[in-house]
This record gives structure tokens, C-alpha cells and sequence, in this order.
């Protein structure tokens, strides 16, 4: 290895250093590729600027899935040269067993440099640094093994879920299997990418949204219940009891944000029908209160982040579907897709279904995808009156 | 690329299947846990209706990792889970058994190695971040350095669970923020218009693309030496960076004008207050490799006024709306700026219209 | 209209001075008041530093008054009042006397005049309200006859204090609505583009300031008969009647096509909740004179549901961010319908950009 | 009077009817005028449209406080020809005495219609019905009584206040001395009106707000303090031995917007340094909470209704400013001149002073008058990265 002061200045400190791994990696397999591109990372350290542009690389059939990068100063760093990442779908909730796992790894360090991030923050596995020509025989040990490219450019995007039902008391259907299934619906989409721009999925349980789904992906599929929390009242005394009542005010009443809970002689009393499902008192009292029984999801769209609009979060467009049944998830698929095909149809260029509802405007959105409106996709009506209605 | 040699047909799978994935108590309680609790820093305990619990140890990774320490993670796995584990939304690696006696053995060997044990509950968990210079195309700095630099000085509060609630972070290495918002994000911010290759522009970019790209229309074609190029209106151009992902002839990054700003409060989940988005309140802190001491102070001062201050429950969000930005800046140490009020699209609906006011 | 005969040179005094107007009681402790208690409908307490104590007692007047109904006001103040009398921000009447005993002798008396004693507390209080046929150039109904019509019918709630919280109601006789926002707001709603009348427009009206003046750029100059006048696409154009006050020949008002919408939820105060802008909860409504029925009924069920339901301190926008909009429209038989999604220009930030969600 | 079966309508009831009102002024003084005004407001409610048009009349030296109205259809009714209003400024906080409003009414009588509205939405007193051949001489008659006009177009208006420290123990500062002081002041702008549009003070003693100033003026002096609320803690015990403990919780505890206030062992505990001064405790407990005692006002600008814009609250610009010598009533004055300077000069035509501060925005705005950033001036800093500071 050549010498990387200002790299080494991350071998220090208590964090797991991804620096110390790099070196362990190229120290034990002397792939050239790692040297060239710490070299170069060694050398962005101290210019301040990145040197790598994109190119096209695919694997039969696919039109995305890897990451091209080549250097632009290769002259400067020839190992370096290309250093393309593809992206692997994992499972759902990103769970793994050993065995997968490891021929993971021992493919990846038979054709490419033996980086892997765990996980990009769409939710692939990235495998950084593979040449050109390896691509090929690289995927298709891989798709031997059960594993599939991911997403990129302007199709369906990997998506992610969380833990789900595999864990978790707050999860209100069961995330994995959409998530797996819709997938494979949309896996044409998401290899040969042909629309405006990126579509991306998540998955999450609960509102809690521990996919942050509602600020990172077009559809935000959040699990939630259409009934009265589930509640054991003998857990709620033994709270109150090894709490205090002033706890009980200010850590559960006080912080409902409709005010569905009031104090009555010392008990907590919910007003199910003022309770918006926002987790909290679940939450706090997890052996005490639990969703109800009457389980689906909402699907929130348009979330997105930053470029030209701002942080643009979800919004909330399908308050309720059941998502238990075949049909179920054959009726959500068809909505998806008309959706999509709306979006397809309306929007421009390099525009997120977000951008594109918020130009058209949420009456026309819907009128287009032939959907009925919804108090519960606005926090309120118009406060003005500028507007012509068909009467 | 097509290979003659190929003998193995393409099977469009799309993501890997799940369920042989899962440890075996997880399957049997797919779907029927009752309650959890958080028995210690990194470790959390699951509840099933059937009486079935289910221990989970985790721990910070670097994210950037390779084949060896995923093999010493598969290691682990194999010895105290039966050769299942996870990894979570932030990269940290999950570890499930259902026997209890594991747990302490398992912390002691991952902290051997170097994963640190924690996340769980009111910490500081794993920052979300990019690619930055290691591999994007468009970086202005390095986030795999930053966050590396902000973990090692937040390590303690990664491992304990001394802090109001949950404590969310990101770093990213453009704009764009591809590691999304969160409680506290460190985000590049480019504080000049591009200037114009305009050699290259004619060459390898798209005009009509970039100029459409550009959410103020500050981009005009204009002719340089004979060329059709891109000319900026640099009053209008509020340096997005959107068109350089349009095209790299516009560029945007520099060494010294791409800087960092902090923002706060971005928040998600949507527990008591709705998810909200994250309001800038500190910019123009340099782009300083390889250790980036003023993010991490930055940072630093505001993690020790909310931990200090914040209430059981409140995130950094709600902590601050109930303090007020006011104090929060106080406390801080941070300034407040004139360029900090929203002045886009929707800049109307930040003005506080209203009579209630903090001194 | 100078004459020649004027001796008196004006004086530019600006606003009545206000000290000779002030009980003496007032006077010695002004600046220096403790605090009230509401004795009973319509009837404040006001108690001073000083120990002195002052009765107020309000009454309802139609505020499209008299100088006969005036003076028999006046007779009332000389007569239990020391001769000082006020009016409220609502066209209320208030007579403030130390005395004690002078309460009830003057509630008799109002009433018997005719002017309903009530107003104060959580109460409906009198409807702030707007000029109408009687005298504007732009209505399309008739204001104050509206409010007698829906004052008839909430004469108990203005002398009664029934109400979770305080109710203001207003009403306009256009969009521009003069009348303000209010809990309950009842206000023309044009619903088709203006009627260009060309004849006229040409001869009355600057063409460039009715193009400006609409904000989204629907009108357009045009030639009809070879005289210059305007045209208004009518796909753009909002019903917003801008124009019209610009240039009387813009004819927005008609008599089938002006109708009421009604509004919820606005909210002045800072108490509590920041103040809010009011929702549309209901459109289409007819113009319907001599007594509107339809508003009186609307408003009523809105009235109802909120008396019903609301909580104390809740103001009715409060009441409804409690119970969710889905149970208003629920509890008060009005239609949500997808005109009263906001479209204008700052739509966006009413999206449930959340998983809050009511069933 | 001819039949009027429609208006006769609004006889009926128990509200007090203006109809009555009009009947028996019209037939105690038989005045014409009167007649031909109920005749066309029949006529209005037969056929559902107005029938005034405007004009220009004004008094010696002033262009404006006359509100002009000529009958469209005085063929049919003449009587209704003309029917112009004069707008009267009366004393801050409506306070009068039977003395001078009796000479009011007499003036009035003798030279207009005897119709008076108590009051107009911006706080005058109207005599509707004059015409105007008597308009100067009712003027002078007035004046010499002590009353002046109020504001119309382009100019200042007429202002509001509540009757704050004449009665409320909640008013924070002297509003009826600075409305009188502010409006004498700017008593030129309000007769001869050549601003871009209209600016309307409103005066409000505390954060109740019970002039509705937030809502509609451009300049809302709201009074409130800086230091902590005032508490009598004998009379908070009180309260709750009265109503009891969840009556604290549900209806001061948890409706503090802020959560300032806790409950601790049966007591509430105000953080003051949380409170945003909104109210609601010292509404709740009048007898045990007041203000604090560093008193002073803050200044919202930019409220208005509806047109164009939608209904615009006013924003926070000065968020304290103390307003109790003469000095700092210059100061505010000077501060008020300022902006409306830079109104003027940057403004288009018909744009209120809120809608201009959108356009160019806040910070520009500041720039212009010199003013310096706070940040209470907004609920949150800024959540998109687009803004090109000088650095
Ligand atoms: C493992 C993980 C899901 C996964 O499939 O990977 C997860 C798991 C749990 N989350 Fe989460 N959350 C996870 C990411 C998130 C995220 C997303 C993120 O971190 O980027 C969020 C949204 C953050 C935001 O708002 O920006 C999130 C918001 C929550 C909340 C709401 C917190 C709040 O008050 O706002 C809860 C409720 C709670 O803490 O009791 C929660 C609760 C939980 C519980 C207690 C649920 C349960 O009963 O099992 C789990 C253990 C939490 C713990 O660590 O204390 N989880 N959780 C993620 C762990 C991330 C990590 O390694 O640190
Ligand atoms: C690799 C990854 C960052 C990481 O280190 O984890 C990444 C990297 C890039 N992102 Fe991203 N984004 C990644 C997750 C995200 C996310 C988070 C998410 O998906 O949950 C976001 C925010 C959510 C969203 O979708 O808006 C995100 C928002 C963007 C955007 C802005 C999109 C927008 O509409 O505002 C762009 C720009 C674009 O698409 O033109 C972008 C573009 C890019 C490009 C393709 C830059 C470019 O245009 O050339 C980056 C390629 C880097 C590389 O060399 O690999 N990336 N990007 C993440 C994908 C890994 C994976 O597949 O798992
Ligand atoms: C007399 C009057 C001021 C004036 O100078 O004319 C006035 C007087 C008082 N107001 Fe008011 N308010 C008056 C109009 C208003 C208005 C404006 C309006 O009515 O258009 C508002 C804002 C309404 C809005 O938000 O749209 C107003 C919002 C309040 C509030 C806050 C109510 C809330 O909870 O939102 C209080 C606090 C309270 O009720 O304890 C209050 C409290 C009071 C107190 C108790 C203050 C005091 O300690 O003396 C006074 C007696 C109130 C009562 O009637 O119960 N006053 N008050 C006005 C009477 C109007 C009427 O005749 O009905
Ligand atoms: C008389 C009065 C209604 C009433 O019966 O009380 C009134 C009547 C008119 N208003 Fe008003 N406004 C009256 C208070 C208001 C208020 C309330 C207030 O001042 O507190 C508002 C809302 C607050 C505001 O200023 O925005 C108000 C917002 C308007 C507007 C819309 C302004 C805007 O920027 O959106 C116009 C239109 C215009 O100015 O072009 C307007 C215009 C008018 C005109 C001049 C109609 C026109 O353009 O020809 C009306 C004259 C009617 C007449 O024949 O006398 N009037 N107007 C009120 C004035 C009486 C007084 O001097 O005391
Ligand atoms: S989103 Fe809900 S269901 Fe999923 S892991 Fe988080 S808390 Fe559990
Ligand atoms: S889930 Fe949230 S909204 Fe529902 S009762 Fe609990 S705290 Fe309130
Ligand atoms: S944040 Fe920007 S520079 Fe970093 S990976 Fe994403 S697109 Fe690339
Ligand atoms: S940086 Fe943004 S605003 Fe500036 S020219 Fe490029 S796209 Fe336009
Ligand atoms: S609301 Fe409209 S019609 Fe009524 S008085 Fe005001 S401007 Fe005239
Ligand atoms: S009514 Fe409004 S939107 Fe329509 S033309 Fe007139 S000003 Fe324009
Ligand atoms: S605004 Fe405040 S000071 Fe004025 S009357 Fe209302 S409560 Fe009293
Ligand atoms: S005045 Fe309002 S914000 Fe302040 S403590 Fe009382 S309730 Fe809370």
C-alpha cells in the first residue's frame, strides 16, 4: 500500500473504522483496485474534490442495477480505473443467514474488490468495485444463488421494510411478504427503467415508520388500525403504580397530539375516536396498549428529498385498504400500477410523482386515477375560495 | 458484456426470499409478539403471545465494510444464533436468540472486535450516509470521513441510553441528501453558483436538460467561442446543484466554497407531533478532511443542550418547539441568520403569524 | 362642494379623545384592574387594585342602528350609568356602573327595549357583519339581513353561556369578506367568471388595472365591435371577484350564480392554539332572501354538533382539530367534496403530510 | 312608506330588527331619503343585486372619509338618488359619553338620514344617508364638536382598539393613548390618501387579541410582557380545591401550546422560559395568573382578508418594544413611518403591505427598512438549502 496520511487520521478513535478495513482487505488479498482507489481517496482528502464520472454498464437484459464508475484521473491512479458498484436486493427486513451470506462474500471476492456497504440507503447491498468485464459473470453467480440486481435511474427503485412481523408488537400486516411480492411484480420496471424518474417503495409496520418511508419513497406503505387501541387494563395500573401520576400527565396525557387522553380519578382515559394512530401512548406503555385489531395500512405518496422542491414528505392518499388476503394485495398492486401509469402519462421529466401531484393538483390527481376523495388527505379544507366548482 | 460462454439463464427474483432468513423462534412467532423491553443499552428483549422471547444484540458497523468483517459478523452469528442475524434501517448488525445466556457473551466478543454494542432506545445511533468521494459522481466531500470522525466523539452516547428519545443523524455528501433528513444532519451546501466548463459543455451535456433542470430558470443558452453553451443568472441561481446532475459541466463543487451546514429537527416517525422536516441552523462551516473537527463541535453543542434539556419523550424537534428556536439557539452557542429564514417556494406558511413569542 | 359662507376651520383632530368618555370609576383605576368574574350572561365584574369594583353589562344591538335607538341608549347610561356608555368590537353595547344594584334594573330594562342582554362568555356573541344592498357597490346579498335571520334563531345562545368556549360568527356580502373571519363565517361565494358587460368597460374602466389586479392572470385585453376591452379565460379564472372592485363592468354578482359558503374554524386569539385561518365546510348554498333558511340551517347543525361535543376552553376550529375534520362533516351532515381540497397557492402545505389518520 | 313585504320579513323575531329601526325613523322624521333607500332595498331583495355605484365627494381639504353612493336605478327610485356615507373616527376603545353622542345624533339628524352604524368593521362610526350638498356643513358641525373623519382608500385608515386598561386587567400596554397619539400622527395619510393601497392599525392590550388585529390590519400592536407570568400561589390552591385536579390537567395543563406547565405532586409549575405568552392560563385563572411586569408591545404586520391572496394573518416583526414614555412612543412611531416608506417606495399598486413582504420576501423586507433578523419572526428556520448568502 501507498501511503495515506490523511486516511490514516481515520484509523483513530473508538468507531469501527472503515479505513482500518480497507487496508486489512487489500493488505490480505493485494487486489490492486483497493490501493488505486484508497490512493485516490487519499488524493480527494487533499484537493477536496471527487474524481470519478459515470458511464453505462448492464448485465444482459437489465438496463440498471450497476454503478458505473470510472476515474477521471486515471493517469494519475491506473488501478483505480474502473470501480463500478452493483446493487443487490436483499430480503426483506434485511435478514440473512450465515450460509447465504458467506457465498455472498466469496463470490464478491472471486470477481470484485471485496467492499460491501451495508446497505446503501435505498436498502441495497452495495457491492463497490468491480471492472467492467466481470460484471457479467459476477451477476450470474450471484442470480445463482438466489440474489437479483437492484434499482436505478428512472424505474422501481430496491425497496426496504422494516423488521415487521418478524419482531415486532406494532406491526400492523405483514410488511415482508408485500414487500416481496410487489417487488417481483414491478421487477420488470425496476430492471429496464423507462419512466419519468425514480418510483421507490418502503414498508413499515406501524406509524413509528422505522423505514423513514414517509420522507424517502414515492409509496409509503404504513401499517395502521381502523378500531380502538387494544387496551390491558391491569398493565396500565402496574404503569401508573411504578410511574406516578405526574409521569402519567406529563409523559402520556400531555403529549397526545389530539388530546384523546384525558385524566379521570387517576386513570388515563383514551377517546378512541380522537386517537390518529401516531404510536405514542403505545409507545410508551408497550405491555399496556397495543393497536386494534382491525389491521391494514395507509399509503402515503410523494415523499422525496430535497432536489428543487425541498424536503417534500408524503402525503397521506389511501387512509385504509385491508392487506391481509391475495386480493387484498392484487387490489393495492392494480391501484399501484394505475398510479404509476398516471404519473407515467403526467409528468415531466426528472419529476417525482410528488412534484408532479403538487403541479397538477391533489382534485386532479385524484380525478385522474379515478379515486374518491378523502378528509384525511388534507389536515383541513381550503381557506380561501378560489376556486370554480362544476355545479 | 453479453458472454458468449453464458450457460446460466437470468432469473428475474427481484429481492432474496426472507423466510429462510429468519431463526426459527421468529417464524414460529411471525406475526404474534406482544410486548418488548430494553433490558440494556444494545439489547433489546421481544415478548411473543406464546411466551417465547427473543434477545437482540446490536451493534455499530462502519457501513463501508468488506468480506472479512462480514465473515467474523457471520462468525458470531453462526456461534450464539444459529447462524441467523439482521442488519437494521442504519446499518448497525442485528443478532437474535432465544437464549438469554448468550447475550453477555456475545457483547463481550463483538466489543473485542470492535463493534461497538448500543443503538437501541434514547441514544445516539449509526449516522445514515452516502458515498462521497469513495465512489459518487457528484460528492462535495467524503461522509463515510464524517461520520467516522462524529462517532468516535459520540461513541459513549451511542452505547448508553442517556439522551431524551432517540437520536436520529445523517450526513450527507451533496444537497441532495441521499442519507435523508433526520434529528441532526450534516449536509454539503454549495454556496456559489456553478461555473461553466464550457469546453466540456457543448461536448457531453444535454442543454435543453440542464436548463430545465433548473427550479429558478436561471440557466440560458447562450454561445461561448462559437459554441452553444450555458450561461447562469447568478442573481437568480439559489445553488441547488440541481443542474450538475444534469450535467457535470456545470460545476458546483469546490474546494473551498462547498461547505457544510447543520440542520435539526427533521423527524419521521409520526409518535405525538407529525413527521417534520429539518430546519437549517448553521452554514458555512468548512470542508476540512480528513477529520472535520468543526461538524463534530457543531454537532457536539447541540447533542449536550438536548441532552441536557430535553424531556423524556421529546425529539430534537419537539424539544426545540418547546424551548423555542430562540433558546435553542442560546444554548447552542449557534447563530441565528437572516439567510436561515425560508425564502422558497412556500416561505409564507414559516412566518410566525401569530402573537406568541419567546424571550 | 367649498362654500363660501364657511367660518370654521377644520381641525384635523383625528380620533374622539377618550378621557371625557371614561366612567370616573374607570378613570382612577385605570391601567390598575385585577380581575373579572362573569356574574351571570351577559354581565362582567371587574375588580381593581384598589378594591373598587365595576359592573358591565352587555346587550345586542342590529348595529345598522338609529339616532332614535341611540339616544334610548343614552337614556339608559344617564340613568343608571353616570352617563357613559361603550360599544364592543362586535356591535355589542356595554354599560359599566360601580353600582351594583343598577345590574338587574338595566337588564330589565334593555330587554324590555328589545336589546337581547347576553354576549359575554362562552356564548355566541353578536355577527360582525358588512354592508350589503343597503349601501356597497359590490354585494351580492344583503349582510345584515342575513344576521337577523341567523341572530333569530341563536337568540338563546347570545343570553346563555352554553358554549364550550366562546363563538364568533361574521358575515359577507362578497368574497372579499369585510366582515373577517370568524369560529363560523357565512360569505358570498361567486361561482362563475364575471359577465363583461363591453359597453361599459371601455367608457368606466382603466383597462391595465383590472388585468392587473387578477392574481391569475385570466383577463386579457381583446377588441369586441372595434372598441378596446377585455376577455377572461375562463378556464383560469378562480371566481375570486377582484376585478370587479377594479372595474364595475368585470359583472361577477348574480343573482342565481353569487351564492354562500360557509366557513369554519378561524380563530383570532392566541390563546391556546395559534391563531387559524377558517376552512370551507360548506358551498352552493342559495341566496335566498328575505331570510336564508339554508344558512340559518347550516350554521345551526355546526352550532349543535359543537355545543354537543366541544370541550371547555375548545374554540370550535380547536373542537375540530380534536375530533378530526371526518367527524365534523359527520356530526354536522355537511359534504366534504373534493372542491374544498385547497388548490391555491400555497395548497402543498395542507396535505396530510403525516399517518395521522381518523376513522 | 310603500309596502315592503320582503323587509317586512326581517320583522319578525326576536333579534332587534334594523328594519324596525329604519320603519320608525322613516316615520317619526318622514325623510325621503329613508323611504327611497327601503324601496331599492326591497327592490334589491326581490331581485337579488345591488343597484349603488360610487363617485367622488369629499370636505374642504381632505380626499377622503366619504363614502359615495348613487343610485344606479334612481329612475325607479329617487328618492334613493344619492345615499353617501360619512365615516367618523369615534374615541380609542368606542368609550362615550351621552352628551357627545346625543350632539352627534342631533347633527346627524339635521343634516342626513338619522341611520347610524355603531360600528363599521374598521371601528367607525357610520352615518349612512347624506347627500352631498349637506356633507360640508355636517362636517364642519361635527368637527366643531370634536369629531374628525375616518380613513378610505389609498391612506391610513381608521384603528381599533380594545378597551384595555380601562377596564382589562390583562392589557399590557396603554393602547387607547398610542392609538390616539399614532393616529393623530398619521392623520394626513388618512385624509389625503396616496399610498399604494390601505394600511389599518388595530390596537389589542394583550395576546387575546380582541380587536381580531392579527386578522385585519396591516399594523397589529399587541401588548404582552417579557418576564415570567404573575402568579398568586394561595389563589392557584384555590382553583384547584375548587375544580380539582382533572380539571387542571384537561383544561389548563394540557392545553398549554407549549407545554410550559407541568403537574408536580398536585401542583401546576410553569416554566416561563417555555411560554410563549398565549394566554390561556391567565384566561383559565384570572384571579391567580397575570402578565409579568416588563410590559410592553409586539408589532405583527401584514393581516388583511382574502383578496387575491387568501385571508393573510399578520407576521411577528417586532417581537418587544417597550411602550410607555413618550420616548417610546417616537420610537414606534419613527419605526412605523419607516416601514410604511419603504411600503410605498417598493410596493405595486393595490398590494398591502403583507403581500409586498411575500413578494420580495422577508429578509429583503429587513434589509429595507434596516431592520435586524429575529428569530421570532418565524416559527422555524428555513428547511431547504436554497439561498445564496454573501459569505
Ligand atoms: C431495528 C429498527 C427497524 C429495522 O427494521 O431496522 C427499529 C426497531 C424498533 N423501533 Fe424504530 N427501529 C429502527 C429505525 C427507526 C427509524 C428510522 C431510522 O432510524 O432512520 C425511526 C424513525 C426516526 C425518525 O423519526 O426520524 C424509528 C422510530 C421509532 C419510534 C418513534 C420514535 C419517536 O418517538 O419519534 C419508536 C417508538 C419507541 O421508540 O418506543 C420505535 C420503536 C422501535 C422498536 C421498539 C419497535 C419494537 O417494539 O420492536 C424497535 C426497537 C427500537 C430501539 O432500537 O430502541 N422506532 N425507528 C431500526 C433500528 C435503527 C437503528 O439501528 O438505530
Ligand atoms: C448509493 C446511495 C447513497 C448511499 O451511499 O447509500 C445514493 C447515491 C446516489 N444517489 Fe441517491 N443514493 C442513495 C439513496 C438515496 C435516497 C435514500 C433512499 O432511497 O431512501 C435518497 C432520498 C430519497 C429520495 O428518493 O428522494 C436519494 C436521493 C437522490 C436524488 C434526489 C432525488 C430527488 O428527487 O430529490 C438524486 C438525484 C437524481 O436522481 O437525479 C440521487 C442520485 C444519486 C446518485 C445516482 C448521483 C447521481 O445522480 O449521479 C448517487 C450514486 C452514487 C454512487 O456512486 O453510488 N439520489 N438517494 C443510495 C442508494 C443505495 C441503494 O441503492 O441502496
Ligand atoms: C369587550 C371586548 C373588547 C372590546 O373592547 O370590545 C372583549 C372583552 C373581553 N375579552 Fe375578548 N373581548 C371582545 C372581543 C374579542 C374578540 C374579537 C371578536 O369578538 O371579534 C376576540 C378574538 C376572537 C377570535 O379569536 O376570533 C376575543 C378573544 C378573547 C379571549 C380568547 C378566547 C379564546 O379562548 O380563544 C379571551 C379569554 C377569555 O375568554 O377568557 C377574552 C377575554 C375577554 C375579557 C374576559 C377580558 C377581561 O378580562 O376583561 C373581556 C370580557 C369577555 C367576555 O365577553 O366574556 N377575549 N375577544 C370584545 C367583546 C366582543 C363582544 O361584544 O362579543
Ligand atoms: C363599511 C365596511 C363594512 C361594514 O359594513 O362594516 C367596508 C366596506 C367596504 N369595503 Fe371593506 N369595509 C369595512 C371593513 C373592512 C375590513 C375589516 C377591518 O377593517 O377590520 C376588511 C378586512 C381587513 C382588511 O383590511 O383586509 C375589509 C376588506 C376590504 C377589501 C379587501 C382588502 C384586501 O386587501 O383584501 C376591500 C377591497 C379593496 O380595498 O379594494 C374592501 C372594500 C370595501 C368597499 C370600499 C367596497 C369597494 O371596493 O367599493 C366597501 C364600501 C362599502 C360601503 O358602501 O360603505 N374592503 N374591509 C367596513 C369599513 C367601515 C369602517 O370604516 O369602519
Ligand atoms: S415501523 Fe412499527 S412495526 Fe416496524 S419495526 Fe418500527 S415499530 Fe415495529
Ligand atoms: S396513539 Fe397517539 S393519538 Fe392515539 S391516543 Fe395514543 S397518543 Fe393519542
Ligand atoms: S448525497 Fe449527493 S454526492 Fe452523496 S451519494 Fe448522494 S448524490 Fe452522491
Ligand atoms: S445551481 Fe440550481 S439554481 Fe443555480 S443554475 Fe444550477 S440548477 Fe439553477
Ligand atoms: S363584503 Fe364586499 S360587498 Fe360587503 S361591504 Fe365589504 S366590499 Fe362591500
Ligand atoms: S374573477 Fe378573479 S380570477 Fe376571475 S378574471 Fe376576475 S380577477 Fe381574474
Ligand atoms: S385584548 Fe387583552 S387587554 Fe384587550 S380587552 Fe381583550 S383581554 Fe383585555
Ligand atoms: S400563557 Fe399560554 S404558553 Fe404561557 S404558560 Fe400559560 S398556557 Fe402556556
Amino acid at each position: 500500500l501507498h501511503p495515506t496520511p490523511m486516511l490514516d487520521e481515520l484509523e483513530k478513535g473508538p468507531w469501527p473504522s472503515f479505513i482500518s478495513g480497507f487496508k486489512e482487505l487489500a493488505e490480505r488479498t493485494r487486489k490492486p483496485m483497493l490501493r488505486g482507489v484508497m490512493d485516490q481517496l487519499e488524493y480527494s482528502y487533499n484537493t477536496k474534490m471527487g474524481y470519478w464520472k459515470g458511464g453505462l454498464v448492464t448485465v444482459d437484459g437489465y438496463g440498471a442495477g450497476v454503478i458505473t464508475r470510472y476515474s477521471m484521473i486515471k493517469d494519475k491512479f491506473p488501478e483505480a480505473t474502473e470501480f463500478h458498484t452493483m446493487r443487490i436486493q436483499p430480503a426483506p427486513g434485511l435478514h440473512y443467514n450465515t450460509t447465504m451470506m458467506r457465498q455472498l462474500c466469496d463470490i464478491w471476492e472471486k470477481y470484485g474488490s471485496g467492499v460491501i456497504a451495508l446497505h446503501g440507503q435505498t436498502g441495497d447491498i452495495m457491492l463497490q468495485g468491480i471492472e467492467q468485464d466481470k460484471v457479467q459473470a459476477c451477476f450470474d453467480e450471484l442470480n445463482q444463488a438466489g440474489w437479483d440486481l437492484g434499482g436505478a435511474g428512472a424505474g422501481m427503485r430496491t425497496a426496504v421494510s422494516c423488521i415487521g412481523q418478524a419482531r415486532c408488537e406494532n406491526a400492523c400486516y405483514n410488511n415482508l411478504e408485500v414487500h416481496l411480492k410487489l417487488l417481483k411484480h414491478f421487477v420488470g420496471a425496476l430492471h429496464r427503467p423507462e419512466w419519468n424518474y425514480k418510483i421507490k417503495f418502503k414498508f413499515s409496520g406501524c406509524p413509528n415508520d422505522c423505514t423513514n418511508s414517509i420522507m424517502r419513497s414515492d409509496l409509503a406503505v404504513i401499517g395502521t388500525w381502523k378500531d380502538a387501541i387494544q387496551v390491558e387494563p391491569d398493565e396500565v395500573k402496574a404503569w401508573i403504580a411504578e410511574k406516578g401520576i405526574d409521569a402519567l400527565v406529563n409523559q402520556v396525557i400531555n403529549l397526545c397530539p389530539t388530546k384523546a387522553i384525558a385524566l379521570k380519578e387517576g386513570e388515563m382515559v383514551i377517546d378512541s375516536r380522537d386517537c390518529v394512530r401516531c404510536m405514542h401512548c403505545l409507545n410508551a406503555m408497550p405491555k399496556a396498549l397495543s393497536p386494534g385489531k382491525e389491521r391494514g395500512i395507509s399509503l402515503l405518496m410523494g415523499g422525496k428529498n430535497t432536489l428543487k422542491v425541498g424536503v417534500n414528505m408524503g402525503s397521506m392518499i389511501v387512509p385504509f385498504m385491508k392487506m391481509e388476503s391475495e386480493e387484498d394485495l392484487e387490489a393495492f398492486t392494480e391501484l399501484t400500477e394505475q398510479i404509476i401509469d398516471w404519473w407515467d402519462d403526467n409528468g415531466l421529466d426528472h419529476e417525482r410523482i410528488g412534484e408532479t401531484i403538487e403541479r397538477v393538483g391533489l382534485k386532479q390527481f385524484l380525478e385522474g386515477v379515478g379515486m374518491d376523495v378523502d378528509i384525511n388527505m388534507v389536515t383541513r379544507p381550503r381557506d380561501n375560495p378560489y376556486f370554480k366548482a362544476k355545479y | 458484456m453479453s458472454s458468449p460462454e453464458k450457460k446460466w439463464k437470468t432469473v428475474e427474483s427481484g429481492p432474496h426470499s426472507y423466510e429462510e432468513a429468519l431463526h426459527p423462534v421468529v417464524r414460529k412467532n411471525y406475526g404474534k409478539w406482544k410486548y418488548h423491553e430494553i433490558p440494556k443499552p444494545g439489547v433489546l428483549k421481544h415478548v411473543a403471545e406464546s411466551g417465547d422471547a427473543i434477545y437482540t444484540v446490536r451493534a455499530g458497523t462502519p457501513r463501508q465494510d468488506t468480506v472479512d468483517m462480514v465473515r467474523r459478523l457471520c462468525d458470531i452469528a453462526d456461534k450464539y444464533c444459529d447462524g441467523y442475524f439482521r442488519f437494521t434501517i442504519r446499518n448497525n448488525v442485528e443478532f437474535l436468540t432465544p437464549r438469554q445466556e448468550n447475550v453477555e457473551l456475545m457483547i463481550k466478543e463483538l466489543e473485542e472486535m470492535g463493534f461497538p454494542v448500543g443503538g437501541t432506545g434514547s441514544c445516539v445511533s449509526s449516522v445514515s450516509h452516502t458515498q462521497g468521494w469513495l465512489h459518487c459522481d457528484i460528492p462535495a466531500t467524503d461522509a463515510s470521513g464524517v461520520v467516522k470522525s462524529m462517532m468516535d466523539s459520540l461513541y459513549h452516547e451511542f452505547r448508553h441510553m442517556e439522551m431524551p428519545n432517540k437520536v436520529r443523524l445523517s450526513t450527507s455528501c451533496c444537497s441532495i441528501n441521499c442519507g435523508g433528513q433526520a434529528d441532526i444532519a450534516v449536509v454539503v451546501k454549495h454556496t456559489r453558483p456553478p461555473r461553466i466548463n464550457h469546453d466540456n459543455l457543448s461536448m457531453i451535456c444535454e442543454l435543453p436538460k440542464a436548463v430545465t433542470r433548473c427550479p429558478v430558470a436561471a440557466i440560458r443558452p447562450t454561445m461561448v467561442n462559437g459554441k452553444r453553451s450555458l450561461m447562469v443568472d447568478e442573481a437568480k441561481c439559489i445553488c441547488c446543484g440541481a443542474c450538475f446532475g444534469a450535467c457535470p459541466s456545470m460545476e458546483i463543487n469546490h474546494p473551498e466554497h462547498s461547505k457544510f451546514a447543520i440542520w435539526v429537527g427533521g423527524k419521521n416517525s409520526n409518535a405525538r407531533s407529525k413527521p417534520s422536516t429539518m430546519s437549517i441552523v448553521a452554514h458555512n462551516l468548512p470542508n476540512n478532511p480528513p477529520r472535520w473537527p468543526e461538524v463534530t463541535e457543531a454537532v457536539g453543542k447541540i447533542l449536550s443542550a438536548y441532552k441536557e434539556g430535553g424531556r423524556p419523550w421529546e425529539r430534537v424537534g419537539e424539544w426545540i418547539n418547546r424551548i423555542g428556536w430562540k433558546r435553542f439557539f442560546e444554548e447552542t452557542g449557534l447563530t441565528f441568520d437572516e439567510d436561515m429564514i425560508d425564502s422558497y417556494r412556500h416561505a409564507r406558511s414559516t412566518f410566525n403569524q401569530s402573537a406568541h413569542v419567546r424571550f
